[in-house]
């Protein structure tokens, strides 16, 4: 049967069974095909050893989440059967490794043995067990082999030339083996690409948010490593000597906010990423950017938390610290990144804001985000202004004060080195040049002054459209019944969740803004002014977003939460969105569009 | 370190800033402040292209009473944020000061790892012995036994000894100078300047107000042995480790290798003299 | 004419005119003669010189505010009269420095010249002007001569015995030049104090929080000095050792929060105290201390931010990081102290939740309350239970689970040294025994877990009266027309606003709960519930209570916000009350009160 | 060190636990953690009076695979949450554990004052000069040059010298061990939990996975010179600064009044031995 996506998983040993690297690649032949595609990866709390997880789900269409259950399931060891057959659908593939375990027992699909520890140890290829099992996979799910060869060769084989040949060797053992013992058709194949369909990029969130960033003209990078955030600054290590840019590893978070602000106030974008709990370690130094207006981009990946949580497991529980974590009245632009291909826009985006209006602009991404990989088309970064910030003019020179209390609060900065007109910033309280002033007309002005500027910021991003604006999925506002308002990676599983039950005829529809803060009050409004029911689901424990809106809106809204360091499946929102359904479609309807 | 030729030489006081020190009178930091003004003369540095930067303290008001440009941080930050400054825009002269309490107790923790680093920056630490503007609790190099608001039976905690300490971590240039004599400071501070890499120079700089230690100092400050090896770390060590008296002068100095040179920003936006950029090149390397 | 309050004002220069220690001492002398006292003071940008100003109101009733306009002004030189005329009342009492400035243009009250600096010229007592001073004050309107040369004496007589003559000498100087100079009486007497009122303490906010802390049973402190919280390391580091306590001034904030957290892990009481930079900085191990269950109290005394802003000036603007300043889903109790005297019992508080919860407990004061003094009736401390930690019993020794999923969430935690149940506390997710446990299951459970604690505190406090519970001033709620609905310091204010309203016949109330976190909803709600409007007066910009209470309640908040690092003053109470009250009070009855 | 008089001899392995470490085959942690039983178990602590204290690494999950009391923390907070354990009770024997990055990095401002305070602690510092949780990236102590993912091109930062940085910040006890050579190790572990004060030992334990030094220190680790007086800070000094070998054994000893001698919690609440108190005779001084 033709189905138009496929969900696949391969769990097996860290260390051993290469699991990562076999997915990667296999994503990125298909891809290559024509496919659309998302990952998934579980890591173990070890560095090495322990069971790894890679999953690739791939479709004819857009595949914004990691969907339900397995189709397929290809399990290297019995740990890996153990840990994922409750996922495996009852009428799934399964794959063992024949010989080394036993066909596992109790399941009712059809179950495939392929000695890929055999076929690896009669090659000699004592690491080719993953190509192995990639190139019995082509086979029997009829993914183009060629392609996968060719991904294989140009992606490792720059790096390791020795191993060209066993490589080819293992995909192909793998590939024969197949074809040589299993006639039979399997269940579940993908249906044939579109053939308009341009391949896309595959990249992972924090890929691309480095790739907006310096499409933004980021050229400071300062950052300690963190999970999920480290290769971030691994990415920007690589990428911004050779644009003429630096990166610093510095001593800890405190001090990477701090060099930021440093080279921000010398006049360079820069920006730093960090997760949870380095940005409770960022919070008195964001307040400073805030006092002494210096604009600064701070990625914020979230994980699970509180503390030191669970490192490589997401969670969208930072919310509340993003909007309120400092002290004083310090408001912060909040912008949350709702898709692989969003972190590029928001990472633009973000710059694009902080420069405007110089201040500190927090980029909520997570886990999740940040490590899978999924097909992205060719992102236009025409979409978002490149701007640089407002510095004195000539006319200013002779009676420059860097603190001037505008109409728009936004006052001119000169850059020590560029502008002839020397200030000193400061994170007192001060007057229009800088200098410490604690009347209270002043600091009553002053406050005023950095408010006005974010009233000016909520006002400017009214009505922006998307890639920036408000996401909309399924049927138009004013017919759907129930709608979902979402933020962050949970956008995805909206999506796909909405379109489909809307394509099944519900009326269904659903609203993803970018940013949070300011948050978009009057579009939510007019989003929900029919709506029976607003369903806000949120991974977190605490209903942060839900609150934060109902804050603004006072709209009545349905929190739907899950907090395990998971994702949200389609199958739970769409569980949630049927209790709140009362019009069904019509059965034509219905049918017309499940078969299509 | 720029000059501007057209402009006539600079004088001290052109380096005075609108902005009154608000310190107490005899404050030794009046000293060290003179002190900067008359080294940034003798260097005619461009006011434009200095940056003075600091943390939170009695000395970290320093940089409003400079007419160039300055940045007054947050608490203990002062090294990290002047080292964002340098490797932005490596032309600039950046010039960090500080107190005891912002340099060796909450920001202790960067000094090792900017001096490590090695930008060139020149880090003027006004030390007092004390935490003025907190009004006079105990601070990292306090006496044993000193008693403040905040230690009322006596400091327990041996105090650091800051000039080991950099030099234990590292430091390329190592000073140490005496608010009381704001000429030598001031030819300090111009080695420091002019030393290419990170350069520390502790200034002894009392605290009337809380610690009075202007003749204790005056009574025990001597000049480094004639024979002194500046290029010798373990020398320095030892003259930093003694308690017979309190050597200034050059305890160490040696070149190596800056921060910058190795992670300066050529591609600098507001200079716009970086490659050529466009994003579609990265982006088709995920093909 | 006698008055119910006098408010007299000091203005002079730092380090030369002995302000504020002169006006402690006045302060303590007429608290000493049975009168009720509120201070207020504000210190110069300056260390050392810089204009200073202390400010004494006095009552026969209680003063719970610093009140309005000036009755008196004693202008040590011409710039505390350019700094301060403008706070006195136009009928009011001037006193200037005869001899040394000429007497000040431009005023219509009674002027009084008293050549203070000539005085101690001559008796050759060059630090003696402020008692001069004081003796003159006695003097012209008759406060308690005897009592103040008694306080004199006894407050510095012990530590400078020299100089108990020149004092004397100094006082007498003063009061009797008056005495020969001045005859005509002035405009303005205290009434007499009430008889059978007992004299109260006279204590700053950070003195009683103090006494509450070591109340509780707090053995450990460890601090960073910070304005205004310094004085909390000073007083702990007096007191505490002759206690067996310890304290340690330590090298930031971070090291403070983790020595106390290090000191409760170990089952001592401990706690900590900062202003917003260092609260900032302590936003990640409270989520440790959260994450690991461990009860710490940390103390943050508000001043004007964001950043370091104005350290020496007051603002409630910190309710938001108290809040939500930790990454991950972290709740924590916030308390905030509404008075002198509920410091004491606040603090007290604190650690009676913190032990019982083994959860941070924030209580936030800010730097009015800090550093002014108030007389307060001797606490009870028996009116709040001080209480151990649940450790585990011997039955449970056995089979010890530190983390164990209870109902109440609260699990015995076992104290190194002292039970025989060693396990290994962690910021990282853990099972019931605390080792490490990523599964959905374990971080849904833990996270329910630590969210029932925070549930149970929330049913535990429904209804706890004061002074722990909700205050309550002014007409019975259900005859109320307007109600005020305040928090920490700008309680004062309210209590004496409203209580004045009342009295003169105007339907208003007020509500001031200590407990903002869990926010006692259900009785505010039913506070408002036949309010025509419900006022918020908070110093900060971004009304962070009242969309706090918003949050819970949907209540329609009328916010009032002052931002200048100055607390409000009755009279803008009033006039905002004025603004949403219909209902006038009859003629007779308003007079009736206003005599009274 | 409280000895329990009725328990048998407790062997090494009776201070495991139950927790299975997690770290990757060969690691050298695996050595220290083995040095660590030996040293209990010689010692004969008592589980229920001995904390081991960590931070966030792959070293410090130590703590878990110890059976006694543990508190593993946030990244960097070691020493300051193992400084209020041994004040809040100093009949505890407190043990703190760390990485390069977890002591020398984020947490590198607490040492030194740590280290000047002289509580009476054990530091085990497990130096494999990277970080080997976040997989792989340059630490405090990676050499000059060190490629890795944060550092692709080289690091640039000069090394910090652990042992030189914790002797010039005045440490009463430094040693220097080898997790290769548990033995040793072991014995160092003693002596530095019998020391009264804090006790530095940087134990060079690498990192198979990310930084595999085991060949190249075991030809580099000798001894300490037989001649090597550890009463001499600044023989201890050079020693720290050799580059031609690593040093190992005890740099440097002296035993001087610990911060518990002055702080020590007499009144622990759930002792209750301290003085009665009634709040109100504090109270009456305010009248
Ligand atoms: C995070 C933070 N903690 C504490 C403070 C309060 N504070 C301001 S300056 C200072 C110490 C001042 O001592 P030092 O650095 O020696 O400077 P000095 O005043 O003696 O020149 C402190 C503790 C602060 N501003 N920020
Ligand atoms: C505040 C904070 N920043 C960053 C991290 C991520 N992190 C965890 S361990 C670690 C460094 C580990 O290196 P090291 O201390 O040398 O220990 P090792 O794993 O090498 O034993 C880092 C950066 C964190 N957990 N918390
Ligand atoms: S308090 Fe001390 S350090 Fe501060 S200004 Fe006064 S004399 Fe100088
Ligand atoms: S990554 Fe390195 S330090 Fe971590 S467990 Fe593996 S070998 Fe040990
Ligand atoms: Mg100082
Ligand atoms: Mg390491």
């Amino acid at each position: 049967m033709f189905v138009e996506t496929l969900l696949l998983r391969m769990g097996g040993e860290s260390g051993i069974d290469n699991v990562i690297s076999a997915g990667d690649i296999l994503t990125l032949s298909v891809a290559r095909s024509g496919y659309h595609v998302h990952t998934f990866r579980t890591y173990p709390a070890e560095i090495k050893g322990g069971p790894v997880m890679f999953q690739l789900r791939a479709g004819v269409r857009p595949v914004p989440s990691l969907g339900d259950q397995l189709d397929v399931l290809l399990a290297f060891n019995e740990e890996a059967w153990e840990l994922h057959h409750q996922a495996l659908r009852p009428d799934g593939v399964l794959i063992y490794d024949l010989g080394e375990h036993d066909a596992p027992q109790g399941f009712n699909g059809v179950t495939y043995g392929i000695p890929l520890e055999r076929l690896a140890r009669d090659l000699n290829l004592r690491k080719g067990k993953n190509l192995i099992a990639l190139g019995a996979l082509c086979s029997l799910f009829g993914f183009d082999f060629q392609e996968l060869q060719a991904t294989v060769k140009e992606k490792w084989g720059k790096a390791r030339p020795e191993f060209v040949e066993s490589n080819r060797i293992a995909l192909l053992a793998g590939y024969q083996w197949v074809k040589d013992h299993i006639q039979e058709e399997v269940p579940y194949r993908l249906a044939p690409p579109d053939p308009t369909h341009e391949p896309e990029l595959v990249m992972s969130g924090n890929q691309a948010l480095v790739a907006g960033a310096l499409a933004a003209g980021c050229r400071f990078y300062a950052g300690y490593p963190i999970t999920p955030a480290s290769d971030i600054l691994e990415e920007m290590a690589r990428r911004l000597p050779g644009l003429g840019g630096a990166v610093l590893q510095t001593e800890d978070e405190i001090a990477a906010i701090s060099t930021v602000v440093g080279a921000s106030i010398a006049g360079v974008k820069a920006m730093t990423a960090t997760s949870g709990p380095g940005f409770s370690l960022m919070q008195e130094m964001l307040g400073l950017a805030t006092m002494a207006e210096v604009p600064v981009v701070v990625v914020n990946a979230m994980r699970a938390g509180p503390s030191t949580g669970m490192p490589t497991k997401m969670e969208q529980s930072d919310l509340n610290i993003a909007l309120y974590g400092g002290h004083g009245d310090a408001p912060r632009i909040v912008l949350a990144a709702r898709s692989v291909e969003d972190c590029f826009y928001q990472a633009m985006h973000a710059f694009y804001l902080s420069e405007t209006y110089q201040m500190p602009v927090i980029l909520l991404t997570d886990q999740s985000l940040s490590h899978r990989t999924e097909t992205v088309p060719m992102p236009d970064p025409n979409l978002v202004p490149v701007v640089e910030r407002l510095r004195p003019s000539p006319e200013e020179y002779a009676s420059y004060r860097r603190y001037a209390l505008t109409e728009s609060g936004v006052s001119p900065m000169a850059v020590p080195g560029i502008d002839p007109t020397p200030f000193t910033a400061t994170g007192l309280e001060h007057d229009e040049y800088g200098a410490p002033n604690y009347t209270p007309a002043m600091h009553t002005a002053q406050l005023d002054k950095r408010g006005r500027k974010f009233e000016v910021v909520a006002e400017a991003l009214c009505g922006i459209q998307p890639p920036l604006g408000c996401l909309s999925y399924g049927v138009p506002e004013e017919e759907a019944e129930v709608g979902v308002l979402a933020w962050g990676s949970t956008a995805g599983v909206v999506r796909e969740t909405v379109e489909e039950l809307a394509a099944e005829g519900y009326p269904v529809t659903a609203l993803i803004p970018a940013v949070i803060n300011p948050l978009p009050a009057q579009r939510i409004l007019h989003f929900a002014r029919n709506l029976k029911a607003v369903i806000v689901p949120e991974v977190n424990r605490s209903r942060q977003f839900a609150a934060w809106v109902k804050a603004h809106t006072e709209l009545p809204l349905i929190s739907v939460n899950k907090y395990g360091g998971l994702p949200f499946t389609p199958a739970e929102i769409r569980a949630k969105i049927m209790e709140f359904l009362v019009t069904r479609p019509t059965k034509e309807l219905a049918q017309e569009v499940t078969y299509g | 370190m720029a000059k501007d030729s057209i402009q006539p030489r600079r004088l001290p006081k052109d380096y005075k800033s609108e902005v009154k020190p608000t310190w107490c009178p005899g404050c030794g930091d009046f000293g060290v402040l003179a002190s900067l003004y008359q080294a940034l003369a003798q260097l005619q540095l461009d006011p434009t292209k200095t940056v003075v930067v600091s943390g939170i303290g009695c000395s970290s008001r320093l940089p409003f009473f400079v007419e160039t440009y300055g940045f007054q941080t947050a608490h203990g930050r002062v090294l990290p944020v002047a080292t964002g400054i340098k490797i932005a825009n490596p032309e600039l002269t950046v010039i960090a000061v500080g107190g005891d309490g912002d340099g060796f107790s909450i920001g202790g923790g960067h000094l090792v790892h900017a001096v490590r680093r090695n930008p060139d920056l020149t880090y003027v630490v006004m030390d007092n012995e004390v935490y003025g503007l907190t009004k006079g609790q105990t601070s990292p190099t306090s006496p044993l036994g000193f008693k403040t608001k905040s230690t009322p039976f006596g400091s327990a905690d041996a105090p650091i000894n800051p000039m080991a300490w950099a030099l234990a971590s590292g430091v390329s240039f190592a000073a140490r100078g005496f608010s009381g004599d704001p000429k030598q400071l001031a030819e300090l501070i111009v080695e420091g300047i002019q030393h290419p890499g990170f350069a520390f120079i502790q200034t002894m700089s009392p605290c009337p107000t809380f610690y009075n230690t202007f003749d204790l100092w005056r009574a025990r400050i001597e000049d480094l042995p004639p024979d002194h090896d500046p290029t010798d770390r373990m020398q320095a060590l030892a003259q930093a480790f003694r308690d017979d008296a309190i050597p200034v002068g050059v305890f160490y100095r040696e070149v190596r290798p800056t921060l910058e040179s190795h992670t300066r920003v050529s591609a600098h936006p507001l200079k716009k003299n970086g490659p050529e950029f466009d994003v579609r090149s990265l982006l088709e390397t995920y093909r």
